[in-house]
């Protein structure tokens, strides 16, 4: 008892150790999972990531060229942003906003039949 | 006034009970991670308060199963009106990594009517606060106090 | 005699996890508990089949979100060991850190539920916020706070700079005080051994017989920890599993305690003694036809540079800028696992059992997964009657249950 | 006039249940009861107005009660020889040998002492006698009636029954009013003896076995009054009460000698009041029909016990031996109320709470000072209104539901709901203010400041009746039901229930009345002092103060509020009980989802505490105690 | 007599506000000393107002009666104890509100309501003696029951009555429920009995209860000031004093058992009381 | 490679009692559907960290006798194995009769891969 009682007692007199969110915010650490961001006009409809992913929520139509996500399913495992070939996808290091409707990703890219002309 | 006074107790009074319905413990613990020291929830005045009969919003993680869907169901029937839903993780928002595994009916929203996504995998402590805080917005449209 | 008769569960505040038992009781003696399980069922070995055995890595994290790191690691090694694949140095080292820091979260986080069962809701807080720090280390180096995800077939995901094994010691050196700190409470305070000691006491023999392992195991006089068997870096970093003789909950909770503390010794000589080298080899398997695959820990432009000024909270040092070794991670998985295997490693909650089953193709043909709370119940349903009702969450808290590993 | 109201009181009980013994008419009988029961009702009333008085009836009526002793005590020395009881046996013969030598070479004026006399304090008795009694007696038609249909008797015994419940109003009444003490010992025993056949009236095998119990202890205290009055023929040199009374002080600067003889009467007093070591006679007692238990064995018969220890507390106040009777009294009252509190039977629960409150007006009596014996006194009313109200719920929901247990009363109000609220409302006359109960209460323990051990043990009883009453009122509202149907009910078994009921709360409303007309002139009477002022109608003393009617009136706004607000409570508003989200209700009864997906009605079980207030263990106890007390009160004064 | 409706109306009305804060400053210290920012001030207030606008829910109608009886009889003894009446009379008046919480939590068919109810009802038997002792020991040095006597004393209670000082506290813990013994409703809900004998009650009926429980915290700092009734400072010093105690000793102790409970309270309520008392006749 | 011991029906209780007498903990079973050839159930104890894995093959529909009367612990595994593979135990000290985890309204026997093949046409 006398030992928890030094420590409430210090407690006490020093600065709680709440952080005030979300009136203060310590940002995440570098390199966190956080949202999962396309540029999808680097996309090549590849279905790479929507292969892969362990959750299966991506959706890619390589024809209409179609990069679509379940924000609501995605476990931010960060497996799509490793396997893609071209690096489209990265995570940002905030973590999802949270959202009165489920929501989900859709991207609208310029199917590549040739990537040749894409680049230009 | 009274009514007044009682709006402005609802919007810093929000009880939570928490129902972990069939997740895998990574959200719950972030749950209970906000209670302690460094998110500390209390400061809006939450509690978790343990009980569906004294709670006003319901926190659910995890996802929803044949055996667990009725409590979910009884657990929500016995909140005393107003009340709001908060489904955390991507457990309870969907059904997640499972939604495919045989014992698996889905997200919360099977069920219940949910209020809030909290999305993540674990949904984060500050991901939390933020669907707790969104809940109290709806709450405030609903009774008409942004005006 | 007036009996009670309490549903205990499914909701309810002091089961972190969906449980129902149904309690007999007599001026709050408990005659009788009878256990519902399946709340927490999902049925994921099962996923198996329509994930295939790389992906199921991340399933199996999900079995629990306490010992994720654990079950990817049990998994892997599984699969690893069907296709021969000789893990390098340095990620045994690394698997062997982000595991025992597993254990030293999930030992906090249980040494504050434990003192929430017992009612002494400030020892809870106090152990959780230490806990805090050992989630931020995860956070910095893994990418997540639970969930950590770097466990992978061939390997780990990340690799720790020097700079972030210096943070991390630091961490811990702060850590470990905090922690002695509430040692004299936990271990000694008279209150609190008034609530433990005595308390569901599971004899030596019954412990064995009845198959607990883990902190049940040890706290009842059995010296066995699959950490003996030297997987990942165990067997060249040696181990002593750490014993009580008691066998009642307070045994259980001292063995978990002094764990902790033994962890923070693992982490450090891990870090000392860790290899350089690559973090994740090439997996070679019978076929030939898979993509290579490319296992990184970041990538890309999206990295920011961390913000010291924000960074304002418990952390006595601020953390490096990161500046993870890119690129070395790379690792090809070619093949498909054909084979059985039988893996173990030692979980906080004791000891985590893989059956894997693969038949040359890309899903397994059946992953079995033994948790060490699936071990635990069958004890703790011998141990419960006779206590009291105010001793229930007590002793069921002692086994640290898992449901949801359970049930899976 | 007096002459007549005394033959009411006394004799005409006697005559009618002679008459009733012969009468095997069903509905003549009901009308002679309810008859009878206004007479004495009336009488007893009458006589509270006319106040205190002194009679001599004929100096024949002296030797019929020499006769009548004498008829009595072969009847028990016969029922001794038929149930070989060894001890009955000898404390008949020892008793027939004492009152030969009292009655034929002791006492010389046979006659010159006045048979009858009465101060506030007999008043008072007769009025609860007669009144409560009554009520009791025409309960007991209903009662009686359903009693035997449940036993299926071929040959109604009720006869038998009703011929000693009315002798027995009569004996109490000549007992109280009675001043010569071989008149008193005459009740007394007739009181004995109606207890016995009435505790046996079933003729089971346990009643007869109990029965014999309770004869052996009464006789035993008889043993013990009878030879209390030869010693006291001898010290004193009179068996008049009231001179006795009057000389009191005397006495007690006396001391010594006086106090053994005290000592028996106040032996055979707590004999009577079952106290400890003799507790077992009247829980035995509970296989009696209710109306018996209410009626002999809380409301009337015991407080004779009592009656003759408050009578007799002016002679030995200011001694060591009122000490110890104070101590012994607040003793048994800790004790018993544990054992109550140990209990799971209705019955048993009242009787024990019964001998904790007779050991509390013994304390009282002990501590003998104003405050104490004002206390003792309104103890004794409110008690018997309370109690037997008590018991005669109990009665009738045992009838109703066949169970005495408190367990199955669980949600009793969706059963019987005007029954379970009387008997609610009986239990919060018990123990709560502002009730007359728990006001005497009040008293008592002011009384007892300065003697801390006498407090500590008051403190910790009352403690205990808390407990023990509460959760049986709780737990007779557990019902999910809202609206209850009312029950049906003879109407001799309701209008006793409802009249005991507004007895309770309008005489605890008018104590300070009570304490005006009928309580302050004894003590005054007796102690040269009122204890305390009733300023705007509170009990104010310097030690402490008691707002009756604020209390009344401030209780009564807030209950009548909390009762609008209930009101407003509608059946839609009602929800199922929590049950960790498995709340499941199978043909209206609530319960969970079990193991195995089978439904579990809800169970739930008072706690008992075998550990603390297991009956075997600790009656031992109690019992040593007790008469390890008893005998330092006999032989204290050599020490 | 004016005066006396006067603190009558005082203690209904700002009373339960005092004890509002006062249970708001009792959070945010607890907040503190768990090393947390804690709640508003004012939020104890929030939560009753919000409680008052939840749709009333009951398993029974009986429940909401004996809420409202719980808090009038809290009521009714602060009014008493601020009229300085009679200290039995006080805590036979709290006993019927006590009474009646039990009562209703035994009105419902909820196990846990049912085992909150025994559970309260064991807390009753615990601290009713003790706080009686301490009475009946008031009474001995005051020669009165009455709390107006108590202050006619030229000299602190706390002096005669050290002992005894301790022995309203352990009472106190017990009545308010804290920690060691917040056996039959805890604070919060992380408890083997779901708030016990809350459970059942919520909404409108919770907030009754809450504000009873205001009323509760300053009757019993009142008694606690009572030791010291001779200047205003020093009540408001030995009852903040106390109150702090109390609140560290809630943080520092595991809850016990009631078992340990009752044998505790008797046990050391008794050793106490007897010291003190020779303590006082030896004086 | 796993290295398993065969065993036969009427062998396991005694190879059970046998363990169990040796001092041997019950780790776990796994059972495995091996499609046509019906199912096997491993056996796996450990002493001192050393593991024995018993294979016991069986065609479906076989009555396994339960070793939960030996080894209490077996009950939970042997109520799982029927939840998830319909295999029947006799004699299992606290039977949940194929509802340890799973409620009426999900199909039977899950694990077995005949009903997966059903699920995926
Ligand atoms: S893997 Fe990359 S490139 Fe391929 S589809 Fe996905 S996002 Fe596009
Ligand atoms: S982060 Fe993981 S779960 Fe999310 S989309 Fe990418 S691969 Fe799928
Ligand atoms: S976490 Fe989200 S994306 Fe991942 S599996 Fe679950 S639901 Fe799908
Ligand atoms: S969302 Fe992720 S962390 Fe949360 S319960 Fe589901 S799997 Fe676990
Ligand atoms: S963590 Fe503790 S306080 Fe929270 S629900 Fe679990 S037992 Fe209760
Ligand atoms: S033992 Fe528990 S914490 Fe560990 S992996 Fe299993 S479920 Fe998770
Ligand atoms: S034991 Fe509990 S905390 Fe641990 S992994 Fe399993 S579910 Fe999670
Ligand atoms: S105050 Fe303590 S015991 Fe109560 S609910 Fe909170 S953590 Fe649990």
């Amino acid at each position: 008892m006398f030992n928890m009682t030094k420590n409430v007692v210090a407690n006490l007199f020093a600065k709680s150790s709440t952080r005030l969110y979300p009136f203060a915010v310590r940002g995440h650490f570098e390199g966190f999972r956080g949202t999962l961001h396309i540029n999808i006009d680097e996309c090549i409809f590849c279905r790479t990531c929507q292969i892969k992913c362990p959750s299966q929520c991506i959706a890619v139509d390589n024809k209409a060229g179609t990069w679509t996500c379940e924000a609501m399913s995605c476990v931010y495992c960060g497996v799509c942003v490793d396997v893609c070939p071209t690096s489209c996808l990265s995570m940002s290091k905030e973590h999802r906003q949270v959202a009165t409707e489920k929501q989900t990703m859709a991207y609208q890219g310029v199917p590549k039949k040739k990537k040749k002309e894409a680049a230009e | 006034m009274l009514g007044n006074l009682i709006n402005q107790g609802r919007i810093k009074s929000p009880w939570v009970v928490h129902f972990d319905c069939g997740s895998c413990n990574g959200c719950d613990i972030e749950v209970l991670a906000c209670l302690t020291p460094i998110y500390d929830i209390e400061r809006f005045g939450i509690l978790n308060i343990g009980n569906p009969k004294h709670a006003d919003v319901l926190l659910v993680t995890g996802t929803v199963n044949h055996r667990n869907k009725h409590v979910l169901k009884n657990i929500y029937d016995q909140m005393p009106g107003p009340k709001a839903v908060i489904a955390i993780g991507a457990c309870g928002c969907s059904g997640g990594v499972f939604r495919e595994a045989y014992n698996v009916v889905g997200g919360v929203d099977k069920v219940i009517p949910v209020d809030v996504y909290v999305p993540g995998c674990p949904a984060r402590p500050e991901a939390i606060i933020d669907g707790v805080v969104a809940a109290l917005e709806k709450v405030k449209t609903l009774l008409g106090m942004t005006a | 005699m007036a009996r009670t008769i309490l549903p205990f569960g499914p909701q309810h505040p002091v089961l972190p996890e969906p449980l129902h038992l149904k309690l007999t009781i007599e001026d709050e003696i408990v005659v009788e508990a009878l256990p519902t399980l399946g709340y927490v069922h999902r049925g994921l070995e099962k996923l198996c089949e329509v994930r295939d055995f790389n992906q199921m890595v991340q399933i199996v994290e999900r079995v629990c979100g306490i010992c994720s790191c654990l079950h990817a690691l049990c998994y892997c090694e599984g699969i690893e060991q069907i296709m021969g694949v000789e893990v390098p140095r340095r990620a045994k080292y690394l698997r062997t850190i982000w595991g025992e820091l597993h254990r030293v979260h999930s030992h906090l986080l249980w040494l504050g539920l434990f003192a929430d069962a017992f009612g002494f809701e400030s020892l809870f807080m106090q152990f959780w916020r230490v806990r805090e720090r050992i989630m931020d280390i995860m956070e910095a180096t893994c990418g997540n706070r639970v969930v950590v995800s770097v466990n992978v077939v061939g390997g780990v995901r990340r690799d720790l700079s020097p700079e972030q094994c210096q943070w991390i010691e630091q961490q811990l050196i702060i850590s470990e005080k905090e922690i002695r700190q509430l040692q004299t409470t936990i271990l000694n305070d008279y209150t609190v051994k008034k609530r433990c000691c005595g308390k569901g006491v599971l004899t030596k023999e019954q412990a064995y017989q009845l198959g607990a392992v883990g902190p049940m195991l040890r706290g009842s006089g059995w010296a066995q920890d699959a950490r003996q068997t030297g997987y990942a870096a165990f067997g060249e970093l040696g181990f002593e599993p750490i014993v009580e003789y008691d066998g009642d909950s307070y045994a259980r909770c001292a063995v978990r305690f002094r764990e902790t503390l033994q962890s923070f010794d693992i982490v450090r000589l891990a870090i000392a003694r860790m290899p350089a080298g690559e973090t994740a080899a090439n997996v070679e398997g019978a076929n030939e036809d898979d993509t290579p695959r490319i296992i990184s820990g970041n990538r890309g432009g999206i990295m920011q540079s961390y913000n010291r000024d924000k960074h304002h909270s418990i952390t006595a040092a601020p953390p490096p800028d990161l500046d993870i070794p890119a690129g070395s991670l790379a690792a090809k998985v070619k093949g498909k696992p054909d084979g059985e295997a039988v893996t173990r490693v030692e979980q906080p909650r004791g000891e985590l059992m893989y059956y894997l089953k693969g038949v040359g193709s890309k899903n397994m043909d059946r992953v079995r997964i033994r948790t060490p709370t699936f071990a635990n119940i069958p004890p703790l349903l011998a141990i419960l009657p006779g206590c009291e009702l105010a001793d229930v969450p007590v002793i069921v808290l002692s086994i640290d249950p898992c449901i949801s590993c359970t049930e899976r | 006039m007096l002459d007549t109201l005394v033959f009411v009181t006394v004799l005409l009980p006697f005559l009618v249940a002679a008459v009733l013994l012969v009468l095997r008419e069903q509905n003549v009988r009901k009308v002679i009861l309810v008859a009878t029961a206004g007479v004495l009702a009336l009488a007893s009333l009458a006589m509270l107005r006319g106040g205190a008085f002194i009679m001599s009836p004929a100096p024949l009526y002296d030797t019929l009660i020499t006769l009548g002793d004498f008829v009595i005590l072969f009847v028990v020395l016969f029922v001794g020889i038929k149930r070989k009881n060894q001890i009955i046996i000898w404390l008949s013969v020892a008793q027939i040998i004492g009152l030969i030598i009292l009655d034929f070479f002791m006492v010389k004026e046979h006659g010159n002492i006045p048979a009858f006399f009465a101060d506030d304090l007999s008043l008072v008795m007769v009025l609860i006698i007669s009144i409560v009694g009554s009520l009791i007696a025409v309960y007991g038609i209903g009662y009686m009636k359903e009693h035997e249909e449940h036993l299926h008797l071929t040959k109604s015994k009720q006869p038998q029954f009703f011929f000693f419940i009315v002798l027995f109003l009569g004996a109490m009444n000549g007992l109280v009013l009675a001043n010569n003490l071989l008149w008193m010992y005459f009740f007394w025993e007739c009181t004995t003896l109606c207890s016995f056949m009435l505790i046996g009236h079933d003729d089971t095998e346990i009643a007869r076995k109990n029965a014999e119990r309770a004869l052996w202890m009464n006789v035993l205290g008889g043993t013990a009054f009878l030879f209390g009055i030869i010693l006291l023929q001898k010290v004193v040199g009179t068996l008049s009460l009231q001179e006795i009374l009057a000389r009191g002080p005397e006495f007690a600067v006396a001391g010594g000698a006086i106090l053994v003889p005290m000592f028996l009467l106040v032996f055979a007093g707590m004999t009577k009041a079952a106290q400890a070591p003799f507790q077992s006679w009247l829980t035995g007692a509970m296989v009696a029909p209710t109306p018996v238990s209410a009626l002999l064995h809380s409301s009337t018969m015991v407080k004779a016990g009592v009656y003759i220890i408050v009578r007799l507390a002016p002679v030995y106040a200011g001694t060591y031996f009122s000490n110890f009777v104070a101590l012994f009294g607040a003793f048994v009252f800790l004790a018993t109320a544990c054992l109550a509190a140990g209990q799971s039977n209705g019955k048993k629960i009242l009787a024990y709470s019964t001998i904790s409150n007779l050991a509390l007006i013994i304390a009282c009596a002990g501590i003998n000072t104003p405050a104490a014996i004002t206390a003792a006194i309104l103890l004794i009313l409110f008690h018997a209104i309370s109690k037997a109200l008590m018991f005669l719920c109990v009665g009738a929901i045992e009838q109703k539901i066949g169970s005495r247990d408190i367990e199955d009363m669980r949600g009793l109000f969706a059963v019987m709901p005007r029954t379970a609220l009387v008997a609610i409302i009986g239990i919060m006359t018990m123990m709560l203010p502002p009730f007359g109960m728990l006001m005497a209460k009040w008293m008592a323990i002011e009384s007892a400041h300065g003697q801390f051990l006498l407090m500590i043990m008051l403190a910790l009883g009352s403690g205990v009746t808390v407990l023990f009453w509460c959760r049986w009122a709780g737990l007779m509202l557990g019902t999910p039901v809202a609206k209850a149907k009312p029950e049906a009910q003879d109407i001799t078994v309701r209008a006793p229930l409802y009249i005991l009921a507004g007895l309770a709360l309008v005489v605890s409303f008018f104590s300070p009345v009570v304490y005006n007309s009928l309580v302050a002139p004894v003590v005054k009477m007796y102690y040269k002092a009122a204890p305390y002022a009733l300023p705007y109608g509170n009990f104010d003393s310097p030690v402490g103060i008691f707002l009756v009617y604020p209390l009344f009136l401030l209780l009564g706004l807030g209950f009548y509020f909390a009762l609008k607000q209930a009101r407003k409570v509608t059946a839609a508003q009602c929800s199922q009980p929590y049950m960790c989200g498995e709340q499941q209700t199978v043909d209206g009864k609530p319960g969970f989802l079990g193991p195995l997906g089978l439904h579990v009605p809800v169970q739930s079980g008072n706690y008992y505490l075998e550990q603390f207030f297991g009956e075997t263990m600790l009656s031992k106890w109690i019992n040593v105690i007790a008469l390890a007390v008893l005998v330092i009160m006999l032989f204290g004064g050599a020490l | 007599m004016i005066t006396k409706i006067i603190l009558a109306i005082l203690a209904l009305v700002a009373a339960p506000l005092l004890g509002a804060l006062i249970t708001g400053v009792d959070r945010r210290i607890t907040a503190w000393l768990q090393s947390r920012y804690g709640p508003p001030i004012l939020q104890p207030i929030y939560d009753v107002l919000k409680l008052l606008g939840k749709e009333p829910m009951v398993t029974n109608t009986w429940q909401a009666l004996c809420a409202y009886v719980y808090i009038v009889g809290a009521a009714l003894s602060v009014v008493l104890l601020f009229t300085g009446s009679d200290l039995l009379l006080i805590f036979f008046v709290l006993t019927v509100g006590a009474v009646f919480l039990v009562m209703g939590a035994l009105a419902s068919p909820s196990p846990y309501s049912q085992i909150g109810g025994q559970r309260e009802l064991l807390q009753m038997l615990a601290y009713e003696p003790l706080l009686i002792l301490v009475f009946a020991a008031i009474a001995m040095v005051t020669g009165s029951f009455k709390v107006s006597a108590v202050f006619e004393q030229t000299r602190p209670l706390l002096y005669d009555l050290p002992l005894m000082y301790i022995v309203l506290g352990y009472a106190l813990t017990i009545k308010l429920r804290k920690s060691p013994f917040d056996i039959s409703a805890s604070a919060h809900a992380h408890q083997e009995l779901v708030r016990g004998v809350y459970t059942e009650y919520s909404g409108p009926f919770l907030a009754m209860i809450e504000i009873a429980h205001w009323y509760e915290v300053i009757l019993v700092l009142g008694l606690c000031a009572l030791f010291w009734s001779t200047s205003v400072v020093g009540m408001v010093v030995l009852v903040a004093v106390t109150y702090l105690a109390e609140i560290i000793v809630d943080n520092v102790t595991a809850r016990l058992t009631w078992r340990f409970m009752l044998k505790s309270a008797v046990g050391m309520g008794l050793v106490l009381t007897l010291v003190n008392m020779l303590w006082l006749y030896a004086q | 490679m796993l290295e398993t011991i065969p065993l036969s029906l009427d062998e396991v209780v005694a190879v059970a009692k046998e363990h169990f007498d040796g001092g041997w903990r019950l780790v776990t079973m796994t059972a495995v559907d091996v499609g046509e050839a019906g199912f096997e159930i491993f056996y796996h104890y450990d002493k001192d960290l050393v593991m024995k894995h018993y294979r016991l093959s069986i065609p479906k529909e076989t009555v396994v006798p339960s070793i939960s009367p030996v080894y209490f612990a077996a009950l939970l595994v042997e109520n799982e194995s029927r939840d998830q593979f319909g295999i029947c135990f006799s004699d299992i000290v606290l039977d949940f009769g194929g509802h340890l985890y799973l409620e009426a309204e999900v199909r039977a026997m899950p694990f077995c891969k005949v009903s997966v093949a059903q699920k995926q046409s």
